[in-house]
């Protein structure tokens, strides 16, 4: 059933009683091309993209829980490709294309609106480095625009410019960067791979990976075996977990990250608005919640809420960067479990093991990146070889020495 | 008094009139109202309108679960959108809005959404506005996010105050109704350290709408009898108007407390709300039972109550909800609250019942319905009449209040952020909550236990047994005695079928019931994404009143039971919580704390202009007479130095000392470069690696006796470095003997450099300090004239000769005064940090900059300081990596302006391209790190990394900063702009 | 967890006196280990889903590094010791 | 040239002035005593601690295993420092603190309510005993607090963070009209 106007005005005068369901709910068959361990955002992405371009139909996405239960269900919707590393930049920017094209794509209103991301500098230093970051951006083709403060107190004049600890000189503005309806991302990939034939099959936990003769031949579910020629693990979070299952050692931490939304507002912040006196992130949904998020709680964890030293450090940066939050109420506290790795960045790539794939390790960026990394992973499964955009990203750079390190941190995953 | 306040009875002061405003209009309410119980007693029923459809809406509770009477306090930068017109406090002097109308809440525009509701189902968004692309930007993403939100937030600043503050205590018990109070009673009397949360204004919680009595009186006098006793123990903390919202790890549960919501001209000493987190040894909820209302058409008409809450306004506030009351019910609590309302003289007509058998019995003189249903409502801002439906006969009933009341459900919020989940009872006909274990227990209405006795009980009961583990001894107490009271019973009925019109669910967010029907007809009946794709209890109510609901009607259409559905999950805030609350005093300048360095005063006194470096202040430049730019200043200050002298103020560095007989292996193992054979006296730059092989810190390290060193830290990973030296002599070498303290606040220390630096300086000391006494990176204690301790560094950051003189940091003004006093003949100047980044950039020296985190010492040029002799240290094994020596790294150069054109520069930030190349990743060159002007040599330069750099000295190279539409052509070249490469570290 | 530790020197604290550096279960290779013990050193993790050590820096009170032992789900803690003790009592 | 070193203490810009009567709750400021870091060899905690205890007009804060602030009332720095040489050089490695550190001292009715707002540690007595110290966050701010009373706690804060943490602990104690002043 395609999605217009036109199909809402004819289902309305019907009573509404003809929609049909988004996607099938079948039952597995008992050998699949390819299974994607994951319905999340990247699994099903990776599921539509296999099936739509590059032909690969009899796809399963196997899901533990409902479809949309992991982090595309539980994120702050930013969508943005500004990143300074050439490893980077062309993947993020190759999503944010993808994103772009998405909604006529699937035939689903993902509610992208590219309303403008502005990462704020507070210092010469700081400023250096983001002039370092929109160059990068340039390099790559994608604008970038260095807002400085009198015409940032234009833009955006709430912010604390008088009061501030650390004095709010400017911003590094991506236009085309904003923010997209993260439960619908999920939903439209979940529709249009399953009307390319894909079975997304919840409630579905993988509990081990047959292995003979060194290939993977299938999974054991909670709904039995299934057999597979490919597999391909999306079940960011819980990576290492089912890494485990295949004997794969990964450079990941599960660790929480908590985000937060408001009670309803009318309209009053237009962009995504990062601040840099510490790491916070605000925007407004178009329902009218305030969604922020700030760091990650900083241990490893799988329980998907946080604490309240750290919730309290959010709002303190908040009110820090708009004292006007102030009076504002939070009506809901909620925590993700992410793969953070060891140095920030994601990894796509084929493993030791020659029918595994692997997607793992979205830190802080898995909902921007939702598109270009179910594209290029569906590029590597089909083609056997890495996309090109996502050829920093592979599983051996520690090994090799070329982490793509975007914090500068090192290899400790709390810190990215 | 008005219309709607009854004559007599209620827990408010007829003696104290408060004057307030709604929408403007003047309105009279009394003490111990709140803002919904006063509104309804001036017949302002009409208070909102829903997010969607905008449609008149009235209120339906008496607490915190209400989804409609919500409406902005107070004005300007005061204002508070989104506020429960039920749970705010009156005061005299209030002012309230209305929310969500346009024009005015009685005529409402946005109204036509209801007409067009077929096509505003759950989720349309998704299927629609997607043609023409660019319209959705434009036009639809606009529209939809006009119809956003209710209240409207100013986004000014906020005049008031919020604070934090812990407590720790034996016994948590939240709530302060029956079952709460009588188990702060019991504990507190045993002696534990009791705090009792409440989020009411006034302890009592039920009792003080119950109309039974306690010991022979009125409950609200037992609740004050206990009240006061509990106030006259000392391990008692009685916490009202206090919301616990949260359960975190470890039994610490959040608390905030409205200190000042309810006063119209706050005292600046108090905060106007104040967070506490609670470490609690144990704790019990007592947080009572909501009662669900009934999912009929037409039910949410202004004067469609929940029973209780017309219980509780007659009998807590004496005001009545309606003139002609009527009940629809399926279960015993309908009639309660009827005789309630009969027994405070109020009229009520009828109960509709809808279950066949009931034998409860109604008040004298009222109707009783029973098998049936009410499937219309009448009425357009007030209801007027109920059209009840049974056995297939329709008849119009007129009343202008129908309270309903579809059972109970346990309040178990706070039991489930940890995980676990609701457990579906078959007996109570509810979620109930998990078992978590001994640190929290349920207790009362929240335990399933729904008579007032049976509460006292289960409090008292439960808190004894907590006083015994805890051990404590909790005397046996004989319980008060209340009159005959029933045990309430009721059928579940999540839905009533017939619906002529809208059955809502969730009122705020508008969702009927058939919204949840298409939800389930397109594939989202998993209750998370029935919640999700409707929005049912995403609203600021969270779903308080409609979760129950909407979970029972999925598990009719699913033909399953309500356990199987299950729920959504509960996670904090149980109410929502004011970032101001939660951010508390850290705000604004004190948003993170102030470091002053001992000479920070003194600078301020020599004209500085400051500048932040993490929690620091430090000085950047000191402006004189005449200069207009910083440029100017900075200029003279650089030149000053190269020609004469200069005092700078470093004590910003980081600063320790490492003990120990293993002090100088421990050392050599932290740094890549050799430092176990560096001879007492004397200091050695040192480079400290991460396990990676990149950079981590520089900084130098000085050995003032053989197990005795003092190691200086850049001022940004002063920090990190510490913990990083703690890391490796506890976790990976515990076996070596050293240990360190840091001293950076012990030590002003300033650096004194220039031709004439030695010249100055000596006149403070009877030490020689000639090149040869004191030759280069010798340091050592020593003491000035007058018998200060000091200590002594023959050590450069700006290549000139220079010392850096440490002294006890308060007496860091008065050395620092001295040495502009001596150094006046020789025109001493201060300098701040901008003189000294030029000075840096000048000899290619370092910093973070430089050092971003992905850089190896060979990338820096520092290559030869790695020590591949050194049998192991900290990195050493992981640089030898492929991608760490590779020959196409980016590797540091110095950038030189071809045109020497005073007025053009470099940016640090800028890219680098090979000439005639276009821009693309894959064409970048590298990138500019450090840029100035260099007075010394009279032009710009720049450090910059670049692609095998220093292979390409002498090759010109675009510096491209198309961020800032800027581009020029430089010459790359060593780094070293003053001076050659080997007097870079030497004076 | 996550709201209170028990420091085995300082008592009851707070999450926001300590820092959190990671697994403390790794043990630094030899110098002449393999590249790929190296590299597991200091890239590859167990991540366990349940029991975990992990390094608690009491950065705010007693500056020693703890060993948190506890449950990556439940967040309870087993038990903390000082990082020196617990190297030295591996050792043993 | 002769030299007449001033010594500016951390807070001489909040206090300086005319002496302000103090309140019930009242922060004083120690200006003049000497402090030192005791750091024991491996293995000679307890021989240390017992030097260090049972000498007078050493007052010992606890900090860490192995590891003290030493203060007193009585010594100069330098004096302190030649004193702990002596105690304990042989068994310690001690450095001078005296201009590191600023010792505050909160006492009152309200000292532990004013705290609270703070420090995440119990403070009632039967938890955190007369004499018992420690190191501590304080609000965003590491100090070392002991008990030295029974309603006195003495805070000791590093130098360049004295100004912030007096004005939190003004901000603190505002509710009970906390008053401040330099001790004679």
């Amino acid at each position: 059933m395609r999605y217009s106007a036109f199909s809402i005005v004819r289902n309305a005068l019907s009573g509404n009683l003809n929609w049909r369901p988004q996607w099938r709910q079948p039952q597995p068959k008992s050998h699949y091309d390819v299974i994607i361990v994951g319905g999340g955002g990247h699994g099903l992405a990776t599921a539509y993209y296999l099936a739509k371009e590059f032909g690969v139909k009899n796809v399963a996405v196997l899901e533990k829980g409902y479809l949309g239960s992991g982090n595309v269900g539980r994120n702050t919707t930013i969508v943005r490709s500004n990143y300074m590393l050439p490893g980077n930049e062309p993947f993020y920017e190759f999503s944010m294309k993808l994103w772009e094209g998405l909604e006529q794509d699937l035939n689903y209103n993902v509610m992208l609106s590219q309303r403008g991301v502005i990462m704020l500098y507070h210092s010469d230093g700081q400023r250096d480095a983001y002039v370092r970051r929109g160059n990068a951006m340039w390099m790559e083709g994608v604008s970038a625009e260095l807002i400085e403060r009198e015409q940032l107190k234009k833009m955006i004049p709430f912010l604390n410019y008088d009061h501030a600890r650390y004095p709010i000189l400017g911003g590094l503005l991506q236009r085309r960067a904003g923010t997209a309806r993260h439960d619908a991302v999920a939903w439209g990939y979940a529709r249009g791979a399953d009307q390319h034939g894909v079975d997304i099959i919840e409630h579905c936990e993988v509990t081990g990976i047959r292995r003979e003769n060194g290939v993977v031949t299938g999974v054991e579910t909670s709904r039995g075996f299934i057999g597979c020629g490919k597999l391909a693990l999306a079940a960011a979070g819980n990576s290492s977990r089912v890494g485990e299952m295949a004997d794969l050692k990964l450079p990941l931490e599960s660790h929480v990250l908590q985000a937060f939304v408001t009670e309803g507002l009318k309209p009053c912040i237009d962009h995504v608005i990062v601040y840099g006196g510490g790491h916070f992130y605000i925007s407004q949904s178009d329902k009218g919640g305030l969604v922020f998020g700030a760091e990650i709680d900083g241990y490893s964890s799988y329980a998907q809420r946080g604490n309240l030293a750290t919730a309290e450090h959010v709002m303190e940066e908040g009110v820090s960067m708009i004292p006007g939050l102030s009076r504002v109420r939070v009506l809901r506290a909620w925590g993700g479990v992410m793969d953070m790795s060891m140095d920030g960045s994601p990894i796509i790539d084929r493993t030791s093991i020659d029918n595994l794939y692997l997607n793992c390790g979205w830190c802080y960026g898995g909902f921007k990146a939702t598109p270009a990394s179910g594209y290029c992973f569906a590029h590597l499964i089909a083609r056997n070889d890495t996309h090109p955009v996502a050829r920093a990203l592979r599983l051996d750079r520690f090994a090799r020495g070329y982490a793509v390190d975007e914090a500068g941190a090192g290899p400790q995953p709390n810190l990215h | 008094m008005s219309a709607y306040r009854l004559s007599s009875g209620g827990l408010v002061d007829r003696s104290k009139v408060l004057s307030f405003t709604f929408d403007g209009r003047p309105l009279r309410g009394l003490a111990g109202d709140t803002l919904a119980s006063a509104l309804l007693a001036n017949d302002q029923l009409l208070v909102g309108r829903s997010f969607k459809y905008h449609r008149p809406r009235g209120i339906v509770s008496a607490g915190p679960s209400e989804p409609n009477a919500l409406v902005t306090l107070g004005s300007g930068a005061r204002s508070d959108p989104n506020t429960k017109a039920t749970v705010a406090e009156l005061y005299s002097g209030l002012t309230a809005k209305s929310q969500n109308r346009w024009p005015s809440l009685g005529f409402d525009v946005g109204a036509v959404n209801g007409l067009l509701s077929p096509f505003l189902g759950a989720g349309f968004y998704y299927k629609t506005f997607m043609w023409p692309r660019q319209l959705w930007e434009k036009l639809y993403e606009p529209v939809i996010r006009r119809a956003a939100g209710l209240g409207r937030a100013v986004l000014e600043r906020d005049p008031e105050s919020y604070e934090k503050s812990w407590a720790f205590c034996d016994l948590l018990v939240v709530g302060g109704g029956p079952a709460g109070l009588m188990a702060a009673l019991t504990a507190g009397r045993a002696g534990l350290r009791v705090i009792l949360a409440d989020e009411d204004f006034r302890l009592g919680g039920s009792l003080l709408s119950e109309t039974e009595t306690i010991d022979g009186s009125p409950a609200s006098a037992f609740a004050d009898r206990v009240a006061a006793e509990l106030r006259s123990l000392d391990n008692v903390t009685l916490l009202s108007r206090t919301t616990v919202f949260g359960w975190y790890d470890d039994n610490v549960f959040g608390a905030v407390e409205r200190v000042q919501k309810h006063v119209a001209e706050p005292s600046a000493k108090l905060p106007t709300e104040r967070v506490w987190r609670i470490a609690a040894k144990r704790a019990l909820l007592a947080t009572g039972a909501e009662e669900r209302p009934l999912v009929f058409g037409g039910n949410d008409r202004p004067g469609v109550m929940m029973g209780g809450a017309i219980g509780t306004y007659a009998e807590r506030y004496g005001v009545s909800a309606g003139k002609s009351v009527a009940i629809f019910t399926s279960g015993s609590s309908g009639y309660r609250t009827a005789r309630g309302l009969a027994a405070r003289g109020m009229s009520v007509s009828t109960i509709v019942d809808s279950r066949p058998d009931a034998v409860d019995a109604a008040p004298d003189g009222v109707r009783v319905v029973r098998s049936g249903s009410i499937i219309d409502t009448k009425g357009s801002k007030r209801l007027s009449g109920i059209v009840v439906e049974r056995s297939g006969y329709e008849e119009l009933i007129a009343c202008d209040a129908l309270g309903m009341s579809g059972g109970w459900s346990p309040v178990i919020h706070l039991a489930c952020q940890r995980g676990g989940r609701p457990v579906w009872s078959e007996d109570l006909k509810a979620f109930a909550a998990p078992d978590v274990g001994g640190g929290l227990r349920v207790i009362g209405a929240a335990n399933g236990v729904y008579t007032l006795s049976g509460c006292l009980r289960d409090g008292a009961g439960k808190a004894a047994a907590i006083a015994e583990e805890l051990g404590f001894h909790a005397a046996e107490a004989p319980l008060p005695v209340i009159d005959a009271e029933v045990e309430p019973s009721f059928a579940a009925l999540w839905y009533v079928p017939g619906a002529k019109s809208k059955a809502f669910v969730d009122f705020q967010n508008d969702v009927h019931a058939k919204d949840l029907g298409l939800a389930l007809r397109e594939g989202f009946g998993h209750v998370e994404h029935a919640k999700r794709y409707t929005t049912s209890g995403m609203a600021t109510d969270q779903g308080k009143l409609s979760n129950i609901n909407a979970v029972g009607i999925l598990a009719g259409m699913r033909g399953v039971s309500p356990a199987e559905v299950g729920t959504t999950t509960f996670r904090p805030f149980y109410t929502p919580v004011s970032f101001g609350a939660l951010a508390g005093t850290s705000r604004d300048t004190h948003a993170t704390p102030t470091r002053k360095s001992p000479l920070h005063e003194w600078a301020k006194k020599n004209g500085a202009t400051f500048v932040d470096s993490g929690l620091w202040f430090r000085s950047a430049w000191f402006p004189r007479g005449g200069e207009k730019t910083w440029r100017e200043s900075v200029d003279r200050e650089v030149l000053n130095v190269r020609a004469n002298v200069g005092i700078c103020d470093v004590s910003t560095l980081g600063k320790i000392e490492v003990f120990g007989v293993d002090a100088a292996e421990f050392l050599n193992r932290l740094y890549c470069n050799p430092m176990l054979k560096l001879p007492v006296g004397k200091a050695r730059y040192g480079l400290m690696l991460r396990e990676d092989g990149f950079v981590f810190d520089d900084g130098t390290v000085s050995r003032l006796a053989d197990d005795h060193f003092f190691v200086t830290t850049t001022t940004a990973m002063a920090g990190a470095v510490m913990s990083h030296m703690e890391y490796c002599a506890q976790a990976l070498w515990p076996d070596l003997k050293v240990r360190f303290c840091s001293v950076s606040d012990q030590w002003a220390q300033m650096a004194i450099a220039g031709p004439k630096a030695r010249d100055v300086l000596q006149q403070l000391l009877d030490e020689d300090i000639s090149e040869t006494a004191f030759p280069f990176l010798s340091a050592r204690a020593t003491a000035l004239r007058g018998g200060i301790n000091a200590r002594l560094f023959r050590i450069s950051f700006s290549g000139e000769l220079a010392f850096e003189l440490a002294v006890p940091a308060g007496y860091g003004e008065a050395v620092a005064d001295q040495i502009m006093e001596a150094g006046r003949a020789h025109d001493i100047c201060a300098y701040g940090v901008e003189a000294l980044n030029v000075l840096r950039l000048e000899k290619g020296l370092l910093t973070h900059a430089e050092f971003d985190g992905r850089v190896t010492p060979d990338d820096a040029g520092l290559g030869r300081m790695f020590s591949a002799q050194k049998p192991d240290f900290i990195g050493k094994h992981l640089s030898a990596r492929y991608g760490l020596t590779a020959a196409d790294r980016m590797q540091l150069v110095g950038l030189k302006l071809v045109d020497k054109d005073k007025e053009k520069d470099m940016r640090a930030g800028a890219h680098l391209l090979k000439e005639g190349m276009k821009p693309s990743t894959l064409n970048d060159q590298g990138w500019v790190s450090s840029a100035g002007y260099s007075p010394v040599l009279g032009q710009h330069i720049a450090l910059a990394f670049l692609k095998s750099g220093r292979e390409r000295y002498g090759e010109k190279i675009v510096v491209w900063d198309r961020l800032r539409d800027h581009e020029v052509t430089a010459e790359v070249c060593d780094p070293v702009f003053v001076g050659s490469e080997n007097t870079k570290l030497k004076a | 967890m996550a709201s209170l530790i028990t420091c085995p020197h300082c008592g009851v604290r707070p999450k926001e006196e300590f820092a959190i550096r990671g697994d403390a279960s790794l043990v630094r290779p030899a110098p002449s280990a393999s590249d790929e013990a190296w590299h597991d050193y200091v890239y590859v993790r167990a991540n366990p889903r349940g029991r975990t050590v992990e390094h608690w820096h009491h950065v705010a009170g007693c500056r020693r590094f703890l060993v948190v032992e506890r449950d990556t789900v439940t967040h309870e803690v087993y038990s903390v010791v000082d990082a020196a003790a617990a190297v030295r009592g591996a050792e043993r | 040239m002769v030299r007449d070193y001033n010594n500016r203490h951390a807070l001489d810009q909040k206090l300086r002035g005319t002496p302000k009567p103090a309140n019930a709750d009242h922060l004083e400021v120690s200006h003049w005593q000497a402090i030192a870091t005791v750091l024991a060899h491996a293995g000679l905690d307890a021989a240390v601690e017992r030097a260090l205890s049972s000498t007078p007009d050493l007052s010992l804060r606890y900090c860490g295993p192995g590891e003290w602030l030493v203060v007193s009332h009585v010594d100069t720095p330098v004096g302190l420092m030649r004193r702990l040489d002596m105690l304990c050089g042989t068994q310690a490695h001690v450095v001078d603190q005296s201009d590191g550190r600023v010792l505050l001292r909160l006492s009152g009715p309200s000292a532990r309510t004013i705290l609270a707002k703070g420090i995440g540690v119990d403070l009632h007595p039967a938890a955190f005993a007369h004499g018992g110290s420690t190191n501590v966050l304080c609000g965003h701010i590491a100090v070392n607090l002991m008990a030295s009373g029974a309603d006195v706690f003495e805070l000791i804060v590093a130098r360049s963070f004295a100004e912030s943490l007096f004005d939190d602990l003004m901000a603190m104690g505002r509710q009970f009209d906390i008053s401040s002043a330099f001790s004679e």
